[in-house]
């Protein structure tokens, strides 16, 4: 009942918000952002009894039970949604952007979201998960830059026909093996089951691996567009860039949480059988996403586009830790390792991304919309707390020891080390130049001598402290004392383990 | 032939002789009589079941009879109200008369 | 067995009378008497209560408004009216005929291996009260209201339209 | 006193990092205006610091026979099944680091406050200051290679924040980014080389009653894996090791962000980047030491420690020659004798390279404050070309200098440079690797006498050259006194070290000290010594020789570039190395992030622009057909429609009995219908 309030809790609100008679901009934003305290709530509730699960049978004939289920893992995605929209709401209010729409349809992805971060069945997992788009397309293409429109098809185009891949997958689970139950098939993967059924389903035309291979590919190919995994991730610079600031937030915070969620909860636990054949192809792609990510963002100098590319590295890394599980020889702590690593990148990834790009926002609101790596400098002398505070979610990006960014960093390496060791090699290059371009832009914004033209500008006002405040405090708690996220995920790491056990 | 049989062809020609009357007289108030009849002839179905069928504890038969009675008198005075109306527009009660659904 | 033979023939001829005569009014009259036969012949097969209700509903209810209205919205030019045979006999036989065999096949089913109970089943108007007041009470109270619902409505329809009240002192 | 404290330790050991690492956060929050107390109460808290790390030192001065004093370990987190547990360290080696860092980063926070007087951010100087202290500390005492990393970031964080502290000068921002990355590349190695032993052994701790990572199970377990090429695990986690170390401690060729550190402000060189944090490198691979030596003690691990040392050595020495910056000649000639230590702990001499590290840090921080202090009095003026005659308006920086210097040059006997660098000599003249770590380093000893020489005739001797810094001024109180006490310490210490009475060593090693009359006796040792004496007179000898008649003009040629001609320059740009890097790095990979991103921009956008338009063009087609074919037939067909439907429309009387007739008709066929295909 918990988890039924909290999935319609946001939808609730943004009808509310479409509905209320006569609400200005501002009054829109206000009454979004208090509302959008009710699922926080909802989650820490969900958090303390630690899950929550809500069955329908909706379908019983075709096997559909709109079933959702909020374990720890899923609550640490619920919260990172809850608070990266509630962040985002703020930004939105603080800089005035949007009106009423805006807000509502900001509400309705967050409903969205909660349903694909504890759907455990497929078919209600992919109908939020194609109509977080919607609101996502709308947002971009309403309220975006110039070239907004461009940008927000091509994503739609993009990310719809991964979705559509899918899609295509799972309907040919369900045609052979006849469920689309997320646990049902992680049992029968487990069991290795999946690639004979699979085989009787298609035996006319391909053997069960290289049908098994297909599908998990098609599916693959879904997440991957959305995490986003190179060659897929072209959509993602021009999206971020073109984007209002604060619904940058939340496609970096959010919507690329969903690639890694499902790559974890869907895609591990259902294709283990054909990781053998895999698992060197997604190290490669994974590898190459981390480079790719971090050395395009070198010739960057648009401060939206580096950090969008850097999302892209950052994300890199848990492709890696999950390219790594697929070539688990059956590694306990390496495994374990790994997922942990994995989750807490993505939270942390999350809540880092929401700092740089709200540290973007307020150069942009300060300077009239620009955001250019040379159009700013020196402004460390008059800006000392938005530079310090700056330079805490930067390195924290970075992956400094002490801050939230360097256990799931650790802890991804530790477990890739273990299961593919050329790889974490490799990778750790990308994590040599993330340091290269975060700290140049950060040299480049605030150091030298200080233009003529900031000599006007003042440090953070007192509003723009509160948000940043809960932001530094989840870069800074995390980083000292890891268990406060880890205890969340823990014993789902277990469970995932037991799933992924190697064969006898 | 048994009793139930007998029942059950007196209600059918009594139904099929109000969907005649339903179907040809023009005067609204006799369209509203076979109508009555129409259903006089349903309760009578559910009577005969009820006292020929098998044993029925929870009396059904005659408990539904009883609500369609009092929903066919709500029916009736409802239509013959409706009927006054028109009747009171038109000064007439024949139907063929009231063609205004012919756009 | 004879007595229910007799009085179906009767019911028929009352309801023919009732769908046939040219007559409204005599329509109206004969569509009494075959609601009476109805009731009587619920008598008769032990349906006790339901007949009497059968008889102060519609007999002295519902066929009396009838008889009433038809005398209200008598047409002035009734004879000539009367005189006029419906021009659809046809097309009404032709739609009545196909359901009377329907129905009649269907009843066919029921000619001789329908179960016969001997005595008619015992109804105590106890039994009913307690059904219908514990089993079915939400139906009861809707049906009320119901009524309620069409006792308003139609005296709201029935109301002379431009006058405050049909009721209203004559000075 | 130090039994009460020895059962307290375990507790009372966490605050030594703890405190100043708090010192730090609160003063990070307090406004500019609150310098002042900021800074005391960074004192105040290294000040408590240093008073437990002392009592540690004084708890652990008595020999426990090799075991660590303490060594506690509690559980950071958990994942899976595994949890990770970091702890701290106290045994002679952490005892003697930690008690020489505090001891030396109070003095210096106290000549800071003198000489940072005028500074605007004051406060946030001390801040970071403290935040450096607290995780170098942190390094010293870790038990767990994992929190050992973690203060090792810190710290480099803290260098970073401090070399960058006069933001406003672009090239301290790209100093200190330099700064940063360089150091950045070594951590990764270490980075690796400590996820690798993770993984091999399933610790991280040091030592964790007989399961740590430097007790004998995982050792031999290191030792018996083997890897690709033929190597140990624990000769290539080793390797990885090391290559961290190079990159804090600035060895070749991971040095070239040290000399360029000095645009910090002269205290954070003097405590930064002279005597603790560059140090730490060398100090991990002294704690990791039993790891380096499992493949023996020519093992490779060992050897390109000993190598990479005598090289990074000499080449440093090399270049400090030919520098004017008074600051760079001090940077590069830490970047000598890290590279000393090095080579001490390659060929096996922990003892002796702990030495020189802490005597190190002594002199050498002597020496950067003097220089601050000359800095200081000759108004931010740091060429030394520039200078002259400094020992007439600045005797006491005069005095603390000539201790300083004599004490780097190694000047025999009285000095702690002299014996620890005899030492390190002996370690290396003894290794059975070869002789060529040796032979670099006697040169480097050679060089460095001199250019020590050579930059105190410059600064302190002859006559002003430049008018403009011929006022010269004595320094304030605060910044002498330091200078004293570690002039002090500069010459106390050569009395724990001398091979006659090897304390340090038999304290290190958890032994017993006692007097070793016989040193002299071993073979070779009254070589080396005569050895080591020859090496400094000679050097400080020709560099008399040559600087003895500096000309008076501040912008004649030095007199060695003359004689050396394009080696000098050579030497001058410290052997290209920045160069070096910007042409087979920095460039290519600018090119090659220029590349990436037309790529991107050029192929793979316009790759899915390609399929954007195939689907609108599957779009177009679809449309024109709905044009062409549907479109017109439909309308066509919809204009015949409503031609009939005028006639059709005449069924539709509008009296409701006409259409129920037509209902009634229709289920009748249906009916019979039904009836029909039913029988």
């Amino acid at each position: 009942m918990l988890l039924l309030s909290l999935l319609f809790s946001p939808l609730f609100a943004a009808v509310l918000l479409g509905t209320w008679p006569g609400l200005t901009a501002r009054r829109a934003g206000m009454l979004a952002f208090t509302l959008a305290w009710i699922p926080l709530i909802l989650v820490a509730m969900i958090g303390f009894q630690e899950g929550a699960s809500w069955s329908l049978p909706w379908m019983p004939d075709a096997g559909i039970h709109l079933t959702f289920l909020a374990d720890g893992t899923s609550s640490l995605f619920l919260l990172l949604t809850t608070l990266v929209t509630l962040f985002s709401l703020a930004v939105s209010v603080k800089l005035g952007i949007g009106d009423r729409a805006y807000f509502a349809l900001i509400l309705a992805m967050e409903a969205m979201l909660f349903g694909v971060f504890t759907a455990r069945h497929f078919i209600p997992w992919f109908l939020c998960w194609e109509l977080t788009l919607i609101p996502a397309y709308l947002l971009v293409r309403l309220w975006g830059g110039t070239n907004a429109p461009r940008a927000a098809l091509r994503f739609f185009i993009v990310t719809l026909a991964g979705g559509v891949s899918m899609l295509l997958g799972f309907l040919a689970l369900q045609l052979t093996v006849g469920t689309m139950d997320f646990d049902a098939l992680a049992h029968l993967a487990a069991d290795k089951q999946l690639a004979s059924e699979l085989a009787q389903g298609f035996s006319a035309h391909f053997d069960g691996p290289t049908s098994l291979l297909i599908v998990a590919l098609a599916v693959f190919l879904g997440l991957a567009v959305k995490i986003p995994i190179v060659p897929l991730h072209a959509w993602l610079p021009d999206t971020y860039a073109e984007a209002p600031t604060p619904v940058t937030i939340l496609l970096t915070g959010l919507l690329s949480k969903m690639g890694v969620y499902g790559l974890l909860r869907v895609f591990l636990p259902i294709f283990p059988e054909i990781f053998p054949v895999l698992a060197p192809w997604l190290a490669a792609l994974a590898v190459a996403t981390v480079w790719l990510g971090a050395i395009a963002a070198l010739a960057q100098t648009d401060l939206k586009r580096i950090f969008a590319y850097s999302s892209v590295n950052h994300l890199g890394y848990c492709a890696l830790a999950v390219a790594a599980i697929a070539t688990s020889q059956g590694d306990r702590v390496a495994v374990s390792s790994a997922i942990s690593g994995t989750i807490l990148q993505a939270f942390n990834h999350g809540v880092i991304a929401c700092a740089l790009f709200f540290v973007i926002a307020l150069l942009e609101s300060r300077s009239g919309g620009k955001r250019g790596l040379h159009d700013f400098g020196g402004l460390r002398a008059k800006m000392p707390m938005f530079c310090g505070l700056t330079g805490i979610a930067l390195f924290a990006s970075l992956g400094l020891p002490g801050l939230s960014g360097f256990i799931g960093e650790f802890l991804i390496f530790n477990g890739v080390f273990g299961l593919n060791p050329w790889s974490a090699a490799l990778s750790l290059v990308g994590l040599l130049l993330t340091a290269v371009f975060l700290l140049r832009a950060l040299r480049k914004v605030f150091t030298g001598p200080l233009p003529e033209r900031f000599a006007q500008w003042g440090d953070l006002s007192l509003g723009e402290r509160w948000l940043f405040a809960p932001l530094i405090a989840l870069i800074v708690i995390p980083g000292i004392w890891p268990q406060v996220l880890l205890h969340f995920s823990n014993s789902d790491t277990l469970r995932l383990l037991e799933l992924l056990r190697p064969t006898p | 032939m048994t009793p139930l049989a007998l029942l059950l062809t007196l209600s059918s020609v009594v139904f099929v002789l109000g969907l005649f009357a339903v179907l040809v007289r023009r005067n609204a108030i006799l369209i509203l009589v076979g109508i009555e009849l129409m259903l006089n002839a349903g309760n009578l179905n559910f009577i005969a079941f009820w006292r020929y069928g098998p044993p029925d504890p929870e009396l059904t038969g005659p408990i539904f009879v009883l609500f369609a009675i009092a929903i066919a008198a709500a029916e009736a005075a409802v239509g013959l109200a409706i009927i006054l109306m028109v009747f009171r527009h038109t000064r007439s009660t024949d139907l063929n008369k009231l063609d205004s659904l012919h756009g | 067995m004879i007595a229910l033979f007799l009085l179906t023939i009767l019911v028929l001829l009352a309801a023919l009378g009732a769908v046939w005569n040219a007559r409204p009014v005599h329509a109206a009259l004969l569509l009494a008497l075959a609601l009476a036969l109805h009731a009587v012949l619920y008598l008769m097969i032990g349906a006790h209560f339901i007949g009497l209700v059968q008889f102060m509903v519609y007999v002295g209810a519902v066929a009396v408004l009838i008889v009433f209205s038809l005398l209200i919205t008598r047409p002035r030019d009734e004879e000539e009216e009367i005189a006029r045979r419906p021009r659809t006999l046809g097309v009404g036989l032709l739609c009545t005929l196909p359901v009377l065999g329907v129905l009649l096949h269907a009843v066919s089913r029921f000619a001789d291996t329908g179960p016969v109970a001997t005595d008619a089943p015992a109804i105590s108007l106890e039994r009913l009260g307690t059904i219908l007041y514990t089993t079915h009470a939400p139906a009861v109270l809707a049906v009320a209201v119901l009524l309620t619902a069409v006792m308003i409505g139609a005296a709201l329809f029935a109301r002379e339209p431009g006058k405050k009240s049909s009721v209203s002192p004559d000075p | 006193m130090v039994e009460a404290l020895h059962s307290h330790l375990p507790a009372l050991l966490w605050w030594v990092p703890l405190l100043p690492l708090i010192a730090g956060g609160v003063i990070a929050f307090l406004p500019n205006r609150w310098g002042r107390f900021a800074s005391k109460l960074a004192l105040a808290a290294l000040g408590v610091s240093c008073l437990i790390s002392l009592g540690a030192l004084a708890c652990s001065l008595a020999p426990v026979g090799g075991k660590p004093l303490v060594a506690s370990a509690v559980p950071w987190f958990t994942f899976g099944d595994s949890s990770v547990r970091v702890g701290l360290l106290l045994d002679p080696m952490s005892a003697g680091m930690g008690a020489m860092v505090t001891f030396v980063a109070l003095w210096i926070f106290l000549f800071s406050v003198g000489y940072m007087d005028k500074e605007v951010r004051f406060g946030r100087f001390f801040g970071f200051l403290s935040l450096f202290c607290g995780a170098m500390l942190m390094v010293v005492y870790a038990n767990s290679l994992l929190l050992l990393f973690l203060a090792w970031e810190l710290v480099g964080l803290a260098s970073y924040l401090l070399i960058g502290f006069y933001f406003e000068k672009p090239a301290a921002a790209a100093a200190a980014q330099k700064a940063f990355i360089t150091t950045r590349v070594g951590d990764m190695a270490f980075f690796l080389g400590m996820i690798w032993l993770y993984r091999q052994t399933g610790t991280l701790l040091f030592f964790d009653e007989g399961r740590g990572l430097l007790e004998s199970g995982a050792l031999a377990s290191l030792a018996g894996a083997t890897t690709a090429g033929g190597l140990t695990v624990s000769a290539a986690a080793s390797l990885l090791l090391l290559a961290g170390a190079m990159g804090k401690s600035g060895q070749v060729p991971l040095h070239t962000w040290l000399p360029d550190a000095m645009e910090g402000p002269t205290p954070v060189s003097a405590l930064i980047h002279a005597a603790t944090m560059v140090a730490a490198g060398v100090f991990l691979v002294a704690r990791t030491h039993p790891l380096f030596a499992q493949g023996g003690e020519t093992g490779i691990a060992l050897t390109a420690c000993a190598w990479i040392g005598a090289i990074t050595a000499l080449y440093a020495a090399l270049s400090a020659m030919a520098q004017s910056d008074i600051k760079r000649i001090l940077a590069y000639s830490t970047v000598s004798q890290l590279g000393f230590m090095m080579v001490a702990l390659g060929t096996g001499g922990v003892a002796a390279a702990m030495f020189h590290l802490i005597a190190h840090a002594f002199f050498k921080a002597l020496l950067f404050l003097s220089a601050g202090s000359v800095i200081h009095g000759c108004h931010e003026e740091q060429d030394i070309r520039n200078m002259g005659g400094l020992r007439h308006a600045m005797p006491k920086t005069f005095l603390a200098y000539a201790i300083g210097m004599m004490a780097l040059s190694g000047f025999p006997f009285v000095f702690s440079g002299f014996w620890s660098k005899e030492a390190i000599l002996h370690s290396a003249g003894h290794w059975p690797g070869g002789k060529g770590p040796f032979l670099l380093a006697a040169t480097a000893a050679l060089l460095t006498a001199f250019y020590m020489t050579r930059q105190a005739l410059l600064v302190f001797f002859g006559k002003p050259r430049v008018p403009g810094v011929s006022h010269p001024h004595e320094s304030p109180t605060v910044m002498i006194v330091p200078l004293y006490v570690l002039a002090a310490g500069a010459i106390l210490l050569s009395l724990i070290g001398t091979p006659f009475w090897p304390w340090f060593e038999q304290w290190l090693h958890g032994e017993t000290a006692s007097f070793h009359a016989g040193a002299l006796g071993e073979e070779g040792a009254i070589g080396l010594l005569t050895l080591s004496l020859v090496l400094v007179l000679v050097g400080v000898g020709a560099s008399s020789v040559v600087y003895r008649n500096v000309s008076r003009d501040s912008r004649a040629p030095d007199p060695l570039s003359e004689k050396l001609g394009p080696l000098w320059r050579f030497l001058e740009r410290a052997m290209g190395f920045d160069a070096l890097y910007e042409t087979i790095l920095i460039g290519p990979l600018s090119v090659l992030a220029d590349a990436v991103d037309a790529l991107e921009r050029r192929v793979l956008v316009p790759l899915m622009g390609f399929g954007e338009s195939c689907a609108k063009r599957c779009g177009r087609i679809t449309d024109t057909t709905d044009e062409a074919g549907l479109n017109d037939g439909f309308d066509g067909l919809c204009a015949g429609l409503q031609r009939r439907a005028q006639s059709a429309s005449d069924t539709q009387t509008g009296r409701p009995q006409a259409y129920l007739r037509s209902i009634g008709l229709g289920m009748s066929v249906l009916f019979v219908l039904y009836l029909w295909l039913r029988a």
